[in-house]
């Protein structure tokens, strides 16, 4: 039900780290946020979901209608994530082919283009 | 019967009870902890459709989950039926191709492949029924 | 109305899940941690005299919880309601009195004095209304 | 819904360390052990309930039925219990009254009657 959003700069990259749960109820909130960081001009952007306890599809779709957005500017988006439960829902839905995803914040930023 | 019902009004707010209520009763069916997560995940997709689809067509009745372990055959089943119009699925081969552009139907495939089985009946109202085996032996409740 | 319901059949290993699911709602509707505990307790006593009831009576039907804040008023509510012969409960300044080698009557004793409010109803079963004042304003959901 | 009991003998007392949840549901459980030990002659029992998460008054009710057991071979029932919110309900009941209740267990075979 909780759901938390802080985002900042690191380089050229603005990191966004969510926590808590990802539903159909608070998705709004991270749909919001990511349209307003691309309307701010930011087409950088790591989301970094080391703290999601809950994702489910409404999540992943707001997460896709990011990429979207973001790549209408020939920006990248990419996610960190580590925890099985979650990777496999995006393995399952074929999304582990479109997004790029790291294990540590540190690995995402490295490997920055 | 010994199934228990939840009875939520058409509000996205009461996804997240859905998910705690019937991932609770399945654990003390003796679920473990990794099909838990599949669960949990099914019973949210399946909630939010039948939410979404009372909200859609203004429908104020509850939706009702109802779930338990059917004891003769090894199976914790939720049920979440809604008093919507219903939707008749894709088969699940048509999935697979389905591209990262498209809107929608990853609930639906999350639902194909998270269940061991899954049967989308639409009657009166649509119910879906979702079913996980259990090993009864492994109950943690006595 | 947005209450959501919780049916359970009469069995006794579902009064834990009643509590969880009680005060989950509750937290969400703002109630202190401290409060949460008063409202477990009640929660717990109604919902097992319910369950019991049926049990006696040999009444298979589910026992049925409905809950959630009015808004109007400030007020969580949780009613408790079965399906059994019901019960006329001592008033309340009688059980100050009680000598503990009494059987029985702690249940109705302890819901008196956790909540802010009880009514019980006995109509066709019993319905008990159990009330606990939250503050709207430290409501935890947004 | 989980309900752990175990007893050991310190001098002339039996411990018995209670913990989880005592509710209508696992009661039971909880009545057969003080039946079984006072049936086995322990006459001087401290139930140790530091790691109870949860106790109503079916909880309380077995507690009442054991003291009463006791008393008839003459022995003492004491508790331990350090907790406000259980603490609450055995003062709203006036059960406080009846059993000695002692914050920690080495209190409670210090003061052993
Ligand atoms: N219970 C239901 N009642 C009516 N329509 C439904 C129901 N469940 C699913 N649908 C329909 O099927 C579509 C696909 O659902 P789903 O795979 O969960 O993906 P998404 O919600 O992302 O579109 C929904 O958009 C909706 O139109
Ligand atoms: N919902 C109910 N339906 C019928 N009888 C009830 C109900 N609730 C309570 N009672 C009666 O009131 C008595 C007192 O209840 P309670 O104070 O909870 O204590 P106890 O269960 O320890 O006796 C019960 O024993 C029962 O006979």
């Amino acid at each position: 039900m909780e759901l938390t959003l802080n985002d900042r700069k690191d380089g050229d990259w603005t990191v966004l780290e969510v926590g808590g749960e990802v539903d159909v109820y608070t998705a709004p909130k991270l749909r919001e946020r990511l349209v307003e960081l691309v309307g701010d001009g930011q087409y950088r952007i790591i989301v970094d979901m080391t703290k999601v306890e809950f994702l489910d599809s409404t999540g992943l779709g707001v997460l896709v209608g990011g990429l979207k957005r973001i790549r209408s500017h020939e920006g990248s988006l990419a996610l960190v994530c580590n925890a099985e439960r979650i990777l496999k829902i995006f393995r399952i839905t074929g999304l582990t082919k479109v997004f790029p995803i790291y294990d540590t914040l540190d690995e995402a930023l490295q490997d920055a283009t | 019967m010994s199934l228990v019902e939840l009875h939520l009004p058409p509000d996205t707010q009461f996804v997240s009870l859905a998910r705690l209520v019937v991932v609770t009763a399945a654990r003390r069916s003796g679920m473990d902890e990794e099909r838990l997560e599949d669960l949990r995940i099914a019973v949210s997709e399946a909630t939010t459709n039948a939410i979404l689809s009372h909200q859609r067509t203004e429908e104020a009745q509850r939706v009702v989950l109802s779930f338990g372990t059917r004891p003769t055959d090894e199976v914790f089943q939720v049920t979440i039926a809604d008093a919507g119009p219903g939707f008749e699925p894709l088969p699940a081969d048509d999935l697979v191709e389905r591209d990262w552009q498209m809107e929608g139907g990853l609930g639906i495939t999350l639902i194909r492949n998270l269940t061991d089985d899954v049967e989308f009946v639409r009657g009166e109202g649509m119910q879906v029924h979702l079913r996980f085996g259990v090993s009864l032996s492994s109950n943690g409740a006595s």
